[in-house]
């Protein structure tokens, strides 16, 4: 393998873990506000390696465009689906956890 | 990607089958739209990405928005009396007993010796002025379905506004400006997606319909994001670009009657045709599927 | 060893039946509505799944179901209006 | 390199299973339309690494996960805005 399959494999491998991290805190985390905390960053950051891994190996310049195009889009996107919901969730009376 | 494709056929067995049973409303609601974007990835994994794209946009961004916005509607509404026990049973065995013939019929289909369908499609293609089989058979070789189909989403809006009533759309409700702002920037680039979905349409998936979908989908997020109200009655420019792509649809159809056939292009200039028709479409379906949801919305605030 | 698209046929008919049993056995009006997607999802799932289990896409399948899925969201639009227009005697009570 | 694209989109199909198993179960309304979110990144995720692994319709699918980013968005937002209000939560358990 290439050095530059190497980065690339190595890049997908960090997105996983990312998703993995991701998960886990949606399971353990104890209110709806860290949970939404956990996904967007945790996932949103696994994204943008596995776009950044899979860009390194297209096949044009314009296929890698194509990738890179996407995560702003996501990120966007999720930034405001969780804000919507956490304004909704507190607009609700729904309060977050106080550490004692 | 045998282990994909089986934890996949789970997931969407699992979330049709909660999306049934589930008690509350918006619990059901929120796992039938798991359902539709777990079909996207199925229809990825069956080689359709024409339909995958317009499950993504039509399963993820209309029929959820349909019923989340109904949802309001029904949680009011009192249960009516479930079905008796007897009764139960003996539907849900029958339920067992189709499955099970079903699936035995399935499995004994012999495959056929002769797969012809895709061997005709693939050596007429080049006929038909696209390069992309499934648009081949969209707008020139089954030309009918697409017309008569448009004919029906039509046809369903109109009903939609019989029924719907007068509803008040000037209801304001507080907008979360954030939204406003992703809607404000997302919006046109659904409308960008649009215009690429439908020249890529010729060559690769895509088309009228994704097209369609996706301009459908701005218009919602507009909808939601507090910058378009809701259709009570739709007015004479709306109705012309409602009518619009299904007239040209049928002028072309008929203009073109000399080979005999209804709606067979002469090759040569085929391709213009295809696209040209493609365009009216995507406004005609694009306004049409919008107006399913905006009529809806508009009905829901009429109290 | 069957192959993938067969499996997602065999899914389509689990979906189908599902939804069948969906739309006799509930009462609430919306998930009837929901049975009948699933329903129609099935029927999706069989008709390409089944035409491609030799492992070949098929466009024609492709194209029905396509023209399909417009169908089914335009009809579910109709059939939310008109349960929602049953809903409402009881609102304003 | 399809060997690690392929396992890695099992792996996060995994993932994205469970959460949405964990997120449907809720406890809050606010938790179910995590799923939604979920879709957006690791929906995403598994649809480009899909593409990677195998080719037929490889630009096809890279399209659909354009498109899915671009809409995940608004079942979120729909149901932030419109299902879930105080006034429809009278009979929820």
């Amino acid at each position: 393998m290439t050095m530059l399959e190497w980065t690339s494999a190595a890049l997908l491998v960090a997105g996983g873990a990312f998703f993995l991290a991701g998960t886990l805190g949606l399971l353990r985390f104890p209110d709806v506000y860290s949970r939404l905390h956990a996904l967007t960053k945790a996932d949103n950051l696994g994204l943008g390696f596995i776009l950044a891994g899979l860009a390194l190996q297209a096949d044009s310049v314009a296929a890698a465009l194509k990738f890179v195009l996407i995560w702003p889009l996501v990120l966007a996107a999720s930034a405001a689906v969780s804000h919507a919901i956490a304004r909704r969730a507190r607009q609700n009376g729904i309060r977050p956890i106080q550490r004692p | 990607m045998m282990a994909f494709d089986l934890l996949l056929a789970a997931a969407i067995i699992w979330s049709a089958v909660r999306a049934l049973t589930l008690r509350d409303a918006a619990h059901a609601v929120v796992l039938f739209i798991v359902f539709g974007l777990l079909m996207t990835l199925a229809w990825v994994r069956l080689d359709a990405p024409d339909i995958a794209l317009a499950e993504a946009a039509i399963g993820a961004g209309l029929t959820g928005a349909l019923l989340l916005d109904a949802l309001g509607a029904f949680r009011r509404m009192p249960p009516a009396a479930g079905t008796g026990g007897w009764t139960r049973a003996i539907i849900l065995a029958a339920s067992g007993m189709l499955l099970f013939a079903f699936i035995h019929a399935l499995l004994a289909m012999p495959y056929g010796e002769r797969v012809v369908l895709p061997e005709w499609v693939a050596a007429q293609v080049s006929q038909s002025g696209v390069t992309h089989p499934v648009t081949a058979v969209l707008l020139n070789f089954r030309g009918y379905d697409t017309l008569l189909e448009v004919g029906v989403l039509l046809v369903a809006l109109i009903a939609l506004l019989a029924v719907a009533g007068s509803g008040n759309a000037s209801r304001k409700t507080a907008v979360n400006p954030m939204l406003r702002a992703f809607a404000s920037a997302a919006a046109p680039l659904g409308i960008l997606a649009a215009g690429y979905l439908l020249w890529a349409g010729a060559h690769r998936p895509g088309g009228a319909f994704q097209a369609g979908a996706m301009v459908a989908a701005a218009a919602v997020l507009l909808h939601l994001s507090g910058r378009l109200p809701a259709w009570v009655a739709p007015g004479r420019l709306l109705r012309a670009g409602l009518a619009g792509g299904l007239l040209f649809f049928l002028a072309a159809g008929l203009f073109m009657t000399d080979a005999g056939a209804y709606l067979t292009y002469p090759p040569p200039s085929a391709g213009s045709w295809i696209l040209a028709i493609e365009t009216g479409l995507t406004i005609s379906l694009g306004l049409a599927l919008a107006g399913l949801f905006l009529v809806l919305a508009g009905q829901g605030r009429a109290q | 060893m069957i192959s993938s698209a067969l499996l997602y046929a065999l899914v389509g008919c689990a979906l189908f039946v599902a939804g069948v049993a969906g739309v006799l056995l509930a009462p609430h009006p919306l998930r009837r509505i929901l049975a009948f997607n699933v329903m129609g999802n099935g029927a999706f799932l069989v008709l390409v799944g089944l035409a491609q289990r030799a492992g070949f896409p098929d466009p024609v399948p492709q194209a029905m179901v396509l023209t399909g899925i417009v169908v089914a969201v335009a009809a579910t639009a109709l059939a939310l209006a008109l349960a929602r227009r049953l809903a409402e005697p009881e609102d304003e009570q | 390199m399809t060997v690690l694209s392929g396992s890695l989109a099992v792996f996060l199909l995994v993932n994205l299973v469970v959460a949405l198993i964990c997120a449907v179960r809720g406890p809050t309304d606010a938790d179910r339309m995590l799923a939604a979110l979920l879709f957006g990144t690791t929906g995403v995720a598994i649809l480009l690494l899909l593409a990677h692994t195998y080719t037929p319709a490889r630009g096809g699918i890279v399209d659909v996960a354009l498109v899915l980013a671009l809409l995940a968005a608004i079942a979120g937002i729909a149901f932030a805005e419109r299902a879930w209000r105080q006034e429809t939560r009278d009979d929820d358990a």
